[in-house]
């Protein structure tokens, strides 16, 4: 046994199955990680996220691979050829079979791999569990509704409107996709295409839902980009605010807005659950998940569950998640052209859908008589609250008593609604 | 194919707008619909001070401290 | 695509597919939610069944269904047909065919509808994983155990035969529902009768166990009812109390209870523990998991376990157990004449089981010399704590100075065990 | 049904069908919960693992069986012919032919067991969620990682080589299981033996997730090993302490610690998993969840995350790990002279690894002229933080004012790594 | 038919609550026992005082302020 | 066959007890060097008191209330 003990040994190594790709993705998790820590980008995702990339890195273990990976990581030649012959396929093919196998197919290889003794990696049963099957992301949605208090979008509810328009960054990003395939190395399909648009809707855990439905493959990049550019909207944003409105457009002050009535507080998320329910079914499992938590939030009477929505559950279920979607940044599916692609696309995504805002902004400012400041439809993107901080930080900068923070709140939550509608819209019309 | 591709994302992109659009503006309209309603809710329940929550619970001392670690939770 | 993108959006919408079962039950859900939140109805459950209950109802969304439900939401002609075939049906015959197979049947059609790309919706994997697996209801029992003093019923075991006298509910309703078949449209096995008349033990997590184990299908209108009427019991209980005891009955002061010490307690569930496991091994699950609660609350020495047990624990459950039983109370799965039945027949449930506490109360009375109020009986139903807090109520009125809460958790607890033991028998007999 | 329902009901009872070997398992169980409570042996571990015990043992109530176990107990004779033509084995050797059936033939079994109706039993879902999948022993260390301060092992690194010393009681351990062969009755392949020497580690999660790979059917034993000496080691180690050093060597005083900066204990983590990842992939789960908990502690930046590992994951993981090991404590399985052995090796592992701790703290005495106080070195063993707790105490016989517990941290936390990368070797070399 | 169901359920009914009521008739009695075996290891552990749980944790300050972080949890 | 299971064994340890010494000796040194490291970063840090973190977040009073409720989270 030792002879080959000390060969398995090292080939057990990690310095001797490197390849730089992954060596690349190490530094890459590595960066993610000193972007959190040090910068302060999106912590709590970026910093899961890039240790699950390391993690999912590390040569040999296959720690992100399926049943059927480590098969082949084992590389016992009988098992090679019972799959291959599942599959139909040479040996010599094997990899690049498994790869591009259908629904059916991974499903009886998987099957064949699990009874053959080989088990999934640590961070793919995360993934499993919390992704594939749609959780983990609905979990988070539903302790974002125990979070957030609407009472601003209930006071003044033309606000959604902005959070309207600040959603033409994801369709404008869909067709910017879909126009990229003239680049040779770019072939995005149309579900491809609307999974990465969402990047524009700001929002964490509605991207990585609808990427785990429509583009699980290019999940990994699409979740990445999308809580990177949240962490840098205070660099994005204000150019593109200042660029498009005047000096006296940002100097507008707004009016005081109403108190809400507790009771409105209990009727919104039933209200917003019952026009989903009538008008777009397929948005219903986010919106359902977020007012579900808006309601532990404001019916006052299961306070134990609204604290539960806001810590323990949301907590733990970022730690897998993080993990999770890191798992996905393994270096022969991450590196490639496409992933720069979805980079850019994704900047492309929150400027247009910045500017979409700030122009709807603008065009309630004048339907309004000059009551709306048009900088608040910058919020409208979602990002919360880093965006609605940013509209008030740029506000000031013109009028050093003006704070539109509050006013900024409404756009900035209908932001969450209008990019949950939005992927509900894509989930129907491309989902299925 | 391709330019039918991307002219597929431009009817996706009218149809997607429409529908963020319509539905967020008729949530506008809902919301304030909603919010006269529960204004006058509000109102006929100050007046009339309709039917109270049933209440059961004594609020005598020595119930609240021998009933207090059983009735954290209600769920049995 | 977009022409019929058109189509297709509006066939995807829910006004385009509700039907009056499903706009009623989202009532029914409304309903819920109402009396949780303004009548502070068992709030914990009954809030998130009702909402659980208005995502079950969404058209279209089938948040509900499993895979199968999917395919046959999707219309697919060719994998309508693929589904047919396995189930050697005629496709127009196949909703009824998926409703009435097996399980093996259904097993092999969840697997061709999952390979054919569908998957279950979100509270479909909700209800598998917390109540099909039996899982959430244990933990929410260990809960309860972990939450539970029985220093009351240590002190005064006798009061163990009122807890067991009270779940003469249970049974008497059972023969009503069996009884019940004469009536056309009902028809009642003796997995269904037992499932239905657990409703009695007034237990919610047993109610539920029992359900997920004897009949399934009635599951919503079992938990439904089970929560409502513990709810109801402040209503239901007096009139039955007083009814059944003279004044001079009501007015006798009990004894004031012994001191309990801390190894008593501790050997405690143990004790009850060992008798399970000697003479109703059927009872296992429900028992061990309230004596194993109960044990980290009075060991004293995994305080962090106790309280996750009391706390984190309980309240993630709570949450996914409440939207899992609210997945069961689709519009054609529980609008059924058996609905009203099962509500009628909880009612009865409640009525019983109270009379027989107090009768059995007033037996100990007589052999004790007087010692014993029977009101405490009415606490047996369990109910914990609104029905030893409505006997304090009712003596209260007949005795200004009496307060029997202390005495009336005795066979408060007791009833939990004793439902857990009637719940033992049905499992024993019927389930197998 | 009642004539054969008194039948079933009695048969259905526990005493009918409670074998010794499940009564003297009851025992143990309530001895290792009696250990927990009244002495204070590992409580957080011992006490589930105890009550885990009594429950697998109920008789009838299969507890701790999976579907096919439960098919076995109901004795339903088509259903035993069906399983008994599925393995083509005669009804009579049902029994065994499940024992001893392999990776295939038990999937396809429970399949058909499951199939026909049955159910696994809450103890055995509960096994198979946390340890079989790998996940529960992982998060517990990830807890651990979240929880341990390194300071002491970065301000002394060489304080590892006491660490990896103390891992000779492992591999000690290891010839010594094989050793046993001779014996008649034992038969351990190289898997169970390396399983069975991870005990030597002290650290719990290591050994849970080693056996669950190696030796799942040993992994009871081996884990109330583990803990139960983990308990004993200040009955252990004090004896072998003072037997290998000179009371001179005793009093050693060590030179304070120098203070070490955040960015040290950030890089920490990382160096560690780089290292891991270069050198020894497979102890990648372990090694990796370990510094992902440290990460998330030293951060700073993720309070929330790493709260929650401290906290709510690692209690509602530790609950249901002890009840899983509790599982393994099933008579028939546990009960064997191979159970006694495991207990006995253990005892040696314990020992040795501390012996051999002390003996490289002596080399380190020399090597550094004096300045390293060799009993630091028996807190190499892990068991954190007893070990070091105990090492303070013996130096405080010998010197009243040489506080050696800071330094004993050192080694004590470097005895986690190195029993991981002890396991990593074994699972690379003995685990494909 | 239907009257054998019912007939069958009032056997179960017999049946479940002579069970019920065996069961906690016998957990009654058995409770009694377990108090007075209780009492008895009570008094007689007040008596010779027994055998006292193994106590290696130092009190002092230091100890307790250096081990605090990791002594939260002893699983490892 | 036995004698050959208990040199496996003895290979195994010295195999292992080699990979366990190698791996944490290496981590000494590495670790040595990591520390610095650590402090040469720390040091230019302190000199050129470096890139500052983005700061948005105004510290004003009222921002604080009113954003308290939706900060606690920024996962969104
Ligand atoms: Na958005
Ligand atoms: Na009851
Ligand atoms: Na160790």
């Amino acid at each position: 046994m030792m002879d080959n003990g000390f060969e398995a040994l090292w080939q057990s190594m990690g310095i001797a199955n490197l390849v730089w790709g992954q060596a690349f993705m190490v530094l890459v998790g590595g960066l993610l990680m000193f972007l959190a820590i040090r910068k302060g980008f999106e912590p709590l995702l970026l910093l899961p996220i890039g240790f699950g990339c390391v993690l999912a890195n590390v040569p040999v273990a296959g720690l992100a691979d399926d049943a059927v990976g480590h098969l082949l990581l084992a590389k016992n030649p009988a098992h090679m050829a019972a799959l291959a012959d599942l599959l139909g396929t040479p040996i010599a093919a094997l990899g690049d079979a498994v790869h591009h196998a259908s629904g059916a197919s991974v499903h009886a290889a998987r099957a064949l791999a699990r009874d053959l003794g080989y088990e999934p990696g640590m961070l793919y049963q995360f993934y499993a569990v919390a992704i594939e099957s749609g959780v983990a992301p609905l979990l988070i949605f539903m302790g974002v509704g125990a979070l957030t208090d609407f009472s601003a979008l209930i006071a003044l509810p033309a606000t959604l409107l902005l959070g309207a328009a600040a959603q033409f960054g994801i369709f404008f990003t869909l067709i910017g996709a879909l126009a990229l395939n003239v680049v040779p190395g770019f072939n995005f399909s149309l579900a491809d295409a609307s999974a990465i648009a969402i990047i524009g809707g700001a929002d964490g855990p509605t991207a990585i839902f609808l990427a785990s439905k429509l583009a699980p493959d290019l999940l990994g990049a699409i979740a990445v980009a999308a809580y990177s550019y949240m962490a840098l909207v205070p660099i994005i944003q204000p150019p593109i605010m200042r660029a498009l409105t005047t000096d006296a457009e940002r100097r507008v002050e707004m009016m005081q807005l109403r108190p809400v009535s507790k009771l409105e507080k209990i009727m919104f998320p039933l209200t917003v659950l019952l026009l989903c329910l009538l008008f777009l079914p397929s948005a219903a499992p986010l919106i359902g998940m977020l007012t579900f938590g808006n309601l532990l939030r404001e019916s006052g009477v299961v306070d134990r569950l609204s604290k539960s929505a806001q810590n323990e559950i949301i907590n733990a279920v970022t730690i897998i998640l993080g993990l999770s979607v890191g798992s996905k940044l393994q270096a022969d599916k991450f590196l490639s052209v496409e992933t720069l692609g979805i980079l850019a696309l994704g900047a492309i995504a929150f400027c247009v859908g910045t500017a979409a805002g700030v122009i709807m902004g603008k065009i309630m400012n004048r339907v309004s008589g000059g009551k709306v400041n048009p900088l608040i439809g910058a919020a409208g993107v979602s990002a919360v609250p880093m965006a609605a901080r940013v509209v008030n930080k740029v506000g000031l900068e013109s009028n050093h008593h003006n704070f539109l923070l509050m006013h900024a709140m409404g756009p900035n939550v209908a932001g969450v609604i209008g990019s949950a509608v939005a992927a509900g819209v894509l989930l129907a019309v491309v989902g299925s | 194919m391709d330019t039918g591709l991307v002219m597929q994302g431009v009817e996706l992109m009218l149809l997607g707008m429409g529908i963020v659009f319509s539905f967020l503006a008729m949530l506008v309209f809902t919301l304030r619909g909603m919010s006269r309603l529960a204004n006058l809710l509000d109102d006929r329940a100050a007046d009339d001070s309709g039917p109270m929550p049933i209440q059961v619970a004594d609020n005598r001392q020595l119930v609240a401290v021998i009933a207090a670690a059983i009735a954290r939770y209600r769920s049995s």
